[in-house]
């Protein structure tokens, strides 16, 4: 066997299995495939993998936190690059979200005028293949000898460079998962749950001390801990209105909980 | 060694549709001969009942058998009609045929739902195929002869104008509103932001 | 609704010979009736110098072109159908070339996709060809003289040096080796670590 270069990875996303409808198999197989392209992202239902992740840590029955912390840092970076493929033109992103409500309606309003017009295009393609389904075309194969090749008077029409770049692709090692675009992460549920218990020492803190100046990933995987602490006993929160604060109580007890 | 003989063996034979260029070369003839030869050709097919017919397709000319026979045909090669498009793989090929090459990704922007199935069944039914890449790498897709030939189109120029097929001004300008309305009915001022 | 067109029309359809009894059949007519419609259109084909030939042989009747447009039609249609190549197809074309021979599950394997179809395209362009049988009894496929001829090579010697488009130039292992290694790699099995 050749050298094989298999890089140390924290991944163990295989046991996560996946039935999806573009898709059967481990978590990362899709990701592989999604990166070569094999399978297109936008085919692929996210909420579903996240529903199977769900399940899946239901049947285990405990929180694997590193493989937590992966999943919530690779399903983040496969919504964004979504979101991404799914707007116009990346340089256009910016210019989207700020459009008034007025642009975005004529934003809109192109967007259904366009699909009006394929429709309609559409229902005339249909009917012009109805109309012509009688014409038949002779579908049969050349008589053998009239069919006789005839290879010195073919033309080279292809590249050969073309092989060699075909195979040279070929050559190459999957890339790893990329997620340089997202904020560098450091961050993990384990230091997240250290973290969380450390500030409930104090008997209560409010949610905003948990998570000061901290980016999107950071605050969803804070939350991703508190819901495990909930779940343990180890506290309940409190929000009186949408947006408002939220306070974290630790639990005396684990009865308590539930109280 | 007459023309139309052999005119009309080489049309038997293509299984594509064949330019009267093609057709002049491989007979050794002048192409206006050719045209002249292919028109009383189709002409006579038409006056004679026959069971032929010979038209301009996909930028060639090519030969069919006349749809009056199509019934016989069904009964004895127990081929179904031409299965009919779904409306999802009509609509695809409408966006391929007139915005090609077009990627998926954008085919799927104009229709709002994804396009994988409709387009792999339109690469396997021929009428569309791959064209390279797009700057971000995505493949892009175009219409092929067949799809001109089975539609009865000698070239993409015979689609209509796609503005033939915009909704009328009024349903426009209705569309517009009900929007700006459903806008404004999501923000009814800046202090109270809904999720 | 002329018999005359609808038979011709069967014939023209029907690639293999066809008996006037399943012709009377698809055309609810009269067998006799079709038989004699069947030798009027043979020696109409005749006397008027058509391009066609109606013959009964063993299984049935059967239309092919006259023999006087062969030349014509080497000239015409031995051409092989060159489109451009998918980049699927150019990947299992590289594979193939390089090296054959070799078995489809390998070509799989080294994609990590399967190769059904771009495999059956390329046999069907005549560019591979089945060479045997692995030992495990794989059907295995080489190139032919045509892919040499429209690649422009004089044999395989030709090909270009793979390294030239090596990312990993420092592995120093077989081609075939490092391909698989490559092609495992990016389809992790349950005892491999995943990438």
């Amino acid at each position: 066997m050749a050298t094989r270069h298999i890089r140390a990875s924290p991944l163990r996303l295989v046991d996560l299995e996946l039935d999806l409808e573009v898709f059967a198999g481990p978590f990362d197989l899709l990701l592989t495939l999604i990166l070569r392209e094999e399978i297109d992202l936008l085919e692929v239902d996210l909420a579903e993998i996240v529903v199977s992740y769900i399940d899946y840590l239901e049947a285990k029955g405990e929180l694997d936190l590193e493989l937590a912390t992966e999943f919530l840092v690779l399903i983040a970076a496969l919504l964004e690059l979504k979101s991404r493929l799914m707007l116009p033109a990346q340089e256009n992103i910016d210019e989207l979200l700020e459009l008034d409500p007025g642009e975005a309606a004529q934003e809109l309003l192109e967007r259904l005028l366009d699909a009006h017009r394929y429709r309609g295009a559409a229902e005339h393609l249909s009917g012009l293949l109805a109309e012509q389904s009688g014409y038949r075309f002779r579908s049969a194969p050349l008589p053998e000898h009239i069919r006789k090749a005839t290879v010195p008077r073919t033309d080279a029409v292809y590249d050969p460079a073309r092989l060699g770049k075909a195979l040279g692709s070929l050559l190459t090692l999957p890339e790893e998962v990329e997620v340089g675009h997202l904020p560098q992460v450091k961050i993990s549920v384990a230091e997240r749950l250290a973290h969380v218990r450390t500030l409930l020492k104090r008997g209560s803190f409010n949610f905003e001390e948990a998570i000061p100046r901290a980016d999107r990933v950071t605050v969803a995987v804070t939350v991703f801990a508190l819901l495990e602490l909930y779940k343990q006993g180890e506290l309940v929160w409190d929000q009186t209105e949408p947006f408002g604060e939220i306070t974290v109580r630790r639990c005396e007890s684990r009865t308590s909980a539930w109280a | 060694m007459g023309l139309t003989r052999q005119i009309e063996a080489l049309l038997f034979l293509s299984p594509d549709p064949v330019t009267a260029d093609a057709l002049a070369e491989a007979t050794d003839a002048e192409p206006e001969e050719v045209q002249q030869t292919l028109a009383a050709l189709r002409d006579g097919y038409d006056a004679e009942e026959r069971g032929l017919v010979l038209r301009e397709l996909a930028g060639g000319w090519v030969l069919s058998s006349h749809p009056e026979a199509d019934e016989a045909a069904r009964r004895l090669l127990s081929r179904p009609r031409t299965p009919p498009l779904s409306a999802a793989q009509a609509e695809t090929l409408a966006i391929v045929a007139y915005l090609q090459p077009v990627s998926r990704p954008e085919i799927a922007r104009i229709r709002g739902v994804n396009a994988e199935s409709a387009t792999q069944t339109l690469l396997e039914r021929g009428v569309i195929e791959e064209a390279g890449r797009s700057q971000f790498g995505a493949t892009l897709y175009r219409s092929t002869d067949l799809f001109l030939a089975l539609f009865g189109l000698r070239s993409l120029e015979d689609l209509p104008d796609p503005s033939a097929f915009d909704p009328s001004p009024e349903v426009a300008a209705e569309l517009k509103e009900r929007l700006l309305a459903a806008g404004d009915a999501r923000l009814p001022d800046s202090d109270a932001p809904t999720p």
